[in-house]
């Protein structure tokens, strides 16, 4: 059996779209001093560094491990750095949490960042090679039709995904942290947004954002005497399945259902909607809010729309589930760290310490990440309570 | 199945990055673009150019500049036979390590030199500006024996 | 430090590496084909085994070899779509287009292309598409000799039979 | 903690250009022998998948979602990814197992550096605002690393000529190395130099290719019934980013993880080192404390043919084949990553 670990420390810095006071260090490391800061600790205390982001043409920078070790304190220390498209800031949580849970380090550090604003998400996404079809309109363009094919299976209403596209905009005018600050969104608003790939409108999609999240996870032992309440690991998993393959379920990946059948087990969950307090859940189109409900079985096939229409979902209509209290992408997109962010505002709402967004009373949350083409998974439950 | 065509196609991965540079490479760069060098003092003492954000023993922001002089010394040094496109010089030229007067850690540039035998393990240099400066590494062209 | 001159926060940096692409064998055995105006597939050398187009070399779902070349229609059916309204990075095309996912008779898993001759309005999953190729002088090693595809007077496939159809347009 | 050991490893030759071969063509045939030395029919026999890859090798953003189109991952597969040398794909697993969510996994690495220019490319991993923008390549910062010890009396020409020579013939026994034959040190040290104080022989070649592994804790490697090596120690540690800070005539990170690893608690019979550049084998060779007792790079090591990203996992690979094949019953492989040995990770293997 896996050793027990915890989170003992969050940090991250305010999302937005250009951060042009620091460096590519001095982003990440302000995140993990945030986090150090968060747990009481100091450089010396951590055993390992863990280190997380997507492609490297995001600032043309390559394995850039090779040049944070110094902003990250790691001269002489262990240091990996993990790479699995969206999903990597959920996957870099999980790894770092193996490098606790396997034994082999007391404490350690994992950090995910993108400095989106340097290149242009767009370019490094949809940068063709030769003798390929030029008609990739970046991550949108992608998952648009997916959407569509979702929605003819499920005949929700068209007014569904500008439903989510509020409720995480309302979630993240809670949370000072997250890039869009938009407390007076309207359904009316965001149906009026430009179309870009329809079905999915502009206010339909995440911002690009710079950002960095970090994490101190702990074992049992020094986790006992953290500073704060620890976020104990309750469950980890991940799951991946080619980007297609003939008779591949886009809308309903069996990756992401195997995962959290996985994950969800781990914890001893087996109705998430009514055993998990609040979930963090990556959804960078709004449309993903209903499709992931159904996909991690918050709602049976067909009717994941319902919970959002609800106000199942939504922090402020007083809701049983509430999905992305932070925010969400939706409000907060550094590509890299958004896994991570999902873990770690899990985490947060596990400590109660979540400010604002936090959900009364909450002792077991989700965080989930996915990535490529809705292909690569990663989850874990995190809980107040030792298991 | 017949044997493929093989099928070749250059192509360039491309972009002009935006760089933040925070405090430390701003001021760095600023200096630069007036024709001065800074280095930064490490927790140990150590002068270190160009400035490091961070310390590497201590993992502690730095912010302590110190001017340093616009000679020094060669350190180690690579000879390029035959330069690269993307290398800075089209003729041969020395890569170096050049340990600045008034700095203690030794810093990589290049050196204009007439060939490999006027370049050595100890000699003297000195910067070489371009001629217009911006605020970027490259303000620096080169450094040239003395 | 010059007090008049505005502190460095921002530079640029170019950073453009050149590359010599080699088109994998499976692509270019499928691009060579595209070269002579046809259509193909490659499947698992095996009888039943789904066909992928175009082929990247493996059967994505067993992780094996795709040995065995198919001439596929070049009719197909509409998988998804989306309509796209801002420009591509390099792509000169006008928005709002089409960019369909189309699964061509004989195939079993879709590709992305530019659907057009249609109303944008009217373009619906299980639709009938055939491609309009461009004139066979300016034939390559690419997909775009196919410009675009546009619907045809055929009906509209079940969605169940979305990527089950024969080479001949039939159910498999 | 459980012992893991190795059950199965395969590399694809290395070759120079790997021609019309895409990421999945590349790793499918190095799998399937894998496979078949481990006797499983697919990736759906191990509990865990890792990987190793670059995508600034080709150019191209994502390389290792091709990687999973090898894989038969339907249904799918608990898989996970580093953007490094596979050796660090083998210690998450390494780690998944201990941890209990596996007992084996299957590793792999792949590169094909020869779309573009290898040592250039390599200059964008140095720091974005000092060095990329100089395009200072990744031989050159070596070059001046070996005339920092030439200059101190570290090592000579001749030293340097030794390493490569022993390389080239050693690699006449590897039938997929890229580079063998029997070279004399006077051969090489005839040549010319050719980024001076570098010859072209003291450099590595460019290879495309793949390598892969398979390991499992020792009880499934026994119900499997195949022949095996234990991993009884692995540790990595990085150093500073700021080449002027560090004594780059020694490799401090490497000392510290081979004794992390357990190293010296015992004879070393075989070690294969990823040393890019002849001198650097010099320094890990010192760093590691090796003697005349331990046979070092009999595969002819990277110097004979060096898989970007799959090359460390290889350095494993070549001591299982020693250890299992009788050769040696304890060995030692090192993997490094980053300009002149930043980053070293030292795994120790021991026979069953």
């Amino acid at each position: 059996m896996a050793n027990l670990a915890a989170v003992v420390g969050v940090g991250q810095t305010k999302y937005t779209t250009k951060r042009q006071d620091v460096s590519i260090a001095g982003l990440v490391r302000e995140a993990a001093v945030n986090a150090l800061q968060d747990a009481d600790l100091g450089w010396d205390d951590i055993d390992a560094v863990i280190l997380g982001k997507a492609p490297d043409m995001f600032e043309g920078v390559i394995m850039p491990e090779v040049y944070l070790t110094d902003a990250l304190g790691c001269n002489g220390k262990p240091m990996i750095r993990v790479h699995t498209a969206g999903s990597v800031g959920g996957s870099t949580a999980i790894v770092a949490a193996s490098h606790v849970q396997s034994g082999t380090f007391r404490r350690v550090l994992t950090v995910s960042f993108e400095k989106q604003s340097e290149s242009n998400a767009m370019w490094a996404l949809s940068n063709p090679q030769p003798f390929s079809t030029h008609l990739n309109a970046g991550a949108g363009g992608y998952f648009a039709p997916i959407i569509r094919e979702y929605i003819r299976r499920s005949n929700a209403p068209k007014d569904v995904g500008i439903k989510v596209a509020v409720k995480d905009r309302l979630h993240g005018a809670r949370n000072p942290l997250a890039h869009l600050q938009k407390p007076d969104i309207t359904m009316q608003e965001v149906e009026e947004s430009f179309m870009l790939w329809d079905p999915i409108r502009f206010l339909e999609a995440c911002p690009s954002s710079d950002g960095a999240c970090a994490m101190v996870i702990a074992n049992e032992e020094l986790a006992d005497k953290a500073a704060k309440q620890p976020a104990w690991i309750r469950g980890v998993a991940m799951r991946s399945e080619p980007t297609t393959f003939a008779g591949r379920d886009e809308v309903n990946p069996q990756a992401g259902r195997d995962c959290a059948a996985d994950v969800y087990k781990q914890a001893g969950i087996t109705d998430p909607r009514k055993d998990l307090d609040c979930a963090e859940v990556y959804v960078p189109f709004s449309w993903y809010e209903p499709m992931w409900l159904e996909n991690l079985g918050f709602a049976p096939i067909g009717e994941g729309w319902k919970l959002t229409m609800e106000g199942a979902t939504s922090l402020d209509e007083g809701g049983d589930i509430p999905w992305n209290c932070s925010g969400g992408v939706l409000s907060s997109n550094a590509i890299g760290a958004s896994g991570m962010i999902r873990f770690a505002e899990a985490a947060r709402q596990v400590r109660g310490d979540a400010g604002d967004h936090q959900v009364e009373g909450a002792k077991l949350a989700l965080g989930h990440a996915y990535g490529g083409g809705a292909q690569f998974f990663a989850m874990w439950v995190v809980g107040s309570e030792k298991p | 199945m017949s044997q493929p065509d093989v099928l070749n196609q250059a192509f360039e991965l491309g972009f002009t990055y935006t760089r933040s540079t925070g405090p430390v490479i701003g001021r760095f760069f600023t200096e630069l673009r007036n024709r001065n060098i800074v280095g930064i003092k490490a927790s140990d003492g150590r002068v270190v150019v160009p400035p490091m954000e961070y310390d590497p023993d201590t993992a502690e922001e730095l912010s302590e500049f110190v001017e340093v002089g616009q000679q020094g010394e060669i350190v180690s040094f690579a000879w390029v036979k035959e330069p690269r496109e993307a290398h800075p010089m089209d003729v041969p030229f020395a890569w170096a390590m050049i340990k600045l007067d008034g700095a203690d850690v030794p810093m990589v540039h290049c050196i204009a030199a007439a060939n490999e035998s006027a370049v050595a393990t100890g000699a003297r240099v000195q910067v070489v500006w371009a001629d217009e400066t911006i605020g970027y590494i490259t303000d620096i062209r080169c450094f040239e024996l003395l | 430090m010059s007090e008049e001159q505005e502190v460095v926060t921002v530079v640029k940096s170019p950073i453009y590496l050149k590359y010599n692409f080699t088109a994998g064998a499976a692509p270019a055995r499928f691009l060579a084909q595209l070269k002579k105006g046809k259509l193909t597939g490659q499947r698992r050398a095996e009888p039943g085994a789904p066909v992928y187009s175009p082929p990247r070399g493996s059967c994505p779902a067993s992780g094996r070899p795709t040995e065995q070349e198919v001439e596929l229609s070049d009719k197909a059916t509409v998988q998804s779509f989306t309509i796209v309204y801002i420009p591509i990075p390099g792509n000169a095309i006008e928005p709002p287009f089409v960019v369909a996912n189309l699964v061509a008779d004989g195939a079993n898993i879709s590709f992305i292309h530019l659907m057009s001759e249609c109303d944008n309005a009217d373009v619906h999953i299980g639709q009938r598409v055939q491609a309009i190729w461009k004139p066979e002088e300016e034939w390559d090693y690419s997909m775009d000799n196919i410009r675009y595809f546009k619907p045809i007077d055929e009906p509209d496939v079940p969605v169940e039979k979305i990527g089950k159809l024969s080479v001949t347009g039939q159910e498999d | 903690m459980k012992d893991i050991a190795i059950v199965a490893y395969q590399q694809s030759d290395g070759v120079s250009d790997a021609g019309a071969v895409n990421e999945v063509e590349l790793i499918m045939p190095v799998l399937d022998r894998t496979f078949e030395q481990a006797r499983l029919d697919s990736a759906q026999d191990v509990d865990f998948v890792c990987s190793g890859s670059c995508d600034y090798l080709q150019g191209a953003a994502f390389a290792f979602v091709a990687g999973v189109d090898a894989l038969g991952a339907v249904p799918p597969i608990k898989e996970s990814h580093v953007e490094m040398d596979a050796a660090w794909a083998l210690y998450e697993s390494i780690l998944k197992i201990r941890m209990g969510h596996a007992d084996s996994a299957l590793i792999y690495g792949f590169g094909k550096s020869s779309p573009g220019e290898l040592p250039i490319v390599l200059s964008q991993q140095l720091d974005p605002y000092y060095l990329a923008p100089q395009w200072v390549d990744s031989i050159s910062l070596a070059a001046m690393q070996a005339r920092l010890m030439l200059d101190q009396g570290l090592i000579t020409e001749r030293d340097m000529a030794e390493v490569v020579s022993r390389s080239r013939r050693n690699a006449r026994s590897n039938p997929h190395a890229q580079l063998a034959g029997d070279v004399s040190p006077e051969d090489v040290l005839a040549q010319e130099t050719y980024l001076s104080p570098l010859r072209k022989a003291d450099c590595c070649p460019v290879s495309d290719g793949a390598s892969a592994v398979v390991i499992a804790t020792v009880e499934k490697a026994k119900e499997w019934g195949l022949p095996y090596a234990i991993i009884s120690g692995i540790d990595h540690r990085i150093e500073t980013h700021n080449l002027g800070m560090r004594d780059l005539t020694d490799s401090v990170s490497t000392r510290t993880a081979a004794e992390h690893a357990g190293m010296h608690d015992g004879k070393v019979d075989v070690a294969e080192l990823y040393a890019p550049f002849s001198h650097q084998e010099i320094i890990l060779t010192r760093a590691l404390g090796l003697g005349e007792e331990t046979s070092i790079n009999p595969s002819g090591g990277v110097l004979a043919g060096n898989l970007m990203m799959a090359s460390g996992l290889s350095r494993i690979g070549e001591v299982f084949n020693r250890i299992v094949s009788g050769e040696a019953q304890r060995g030692v492989a090192h993997t490094t990553s980053g300009p002149c040995l930043q980053h070293n990770l030292v795994t120790v293997l021991e026979k069953a």
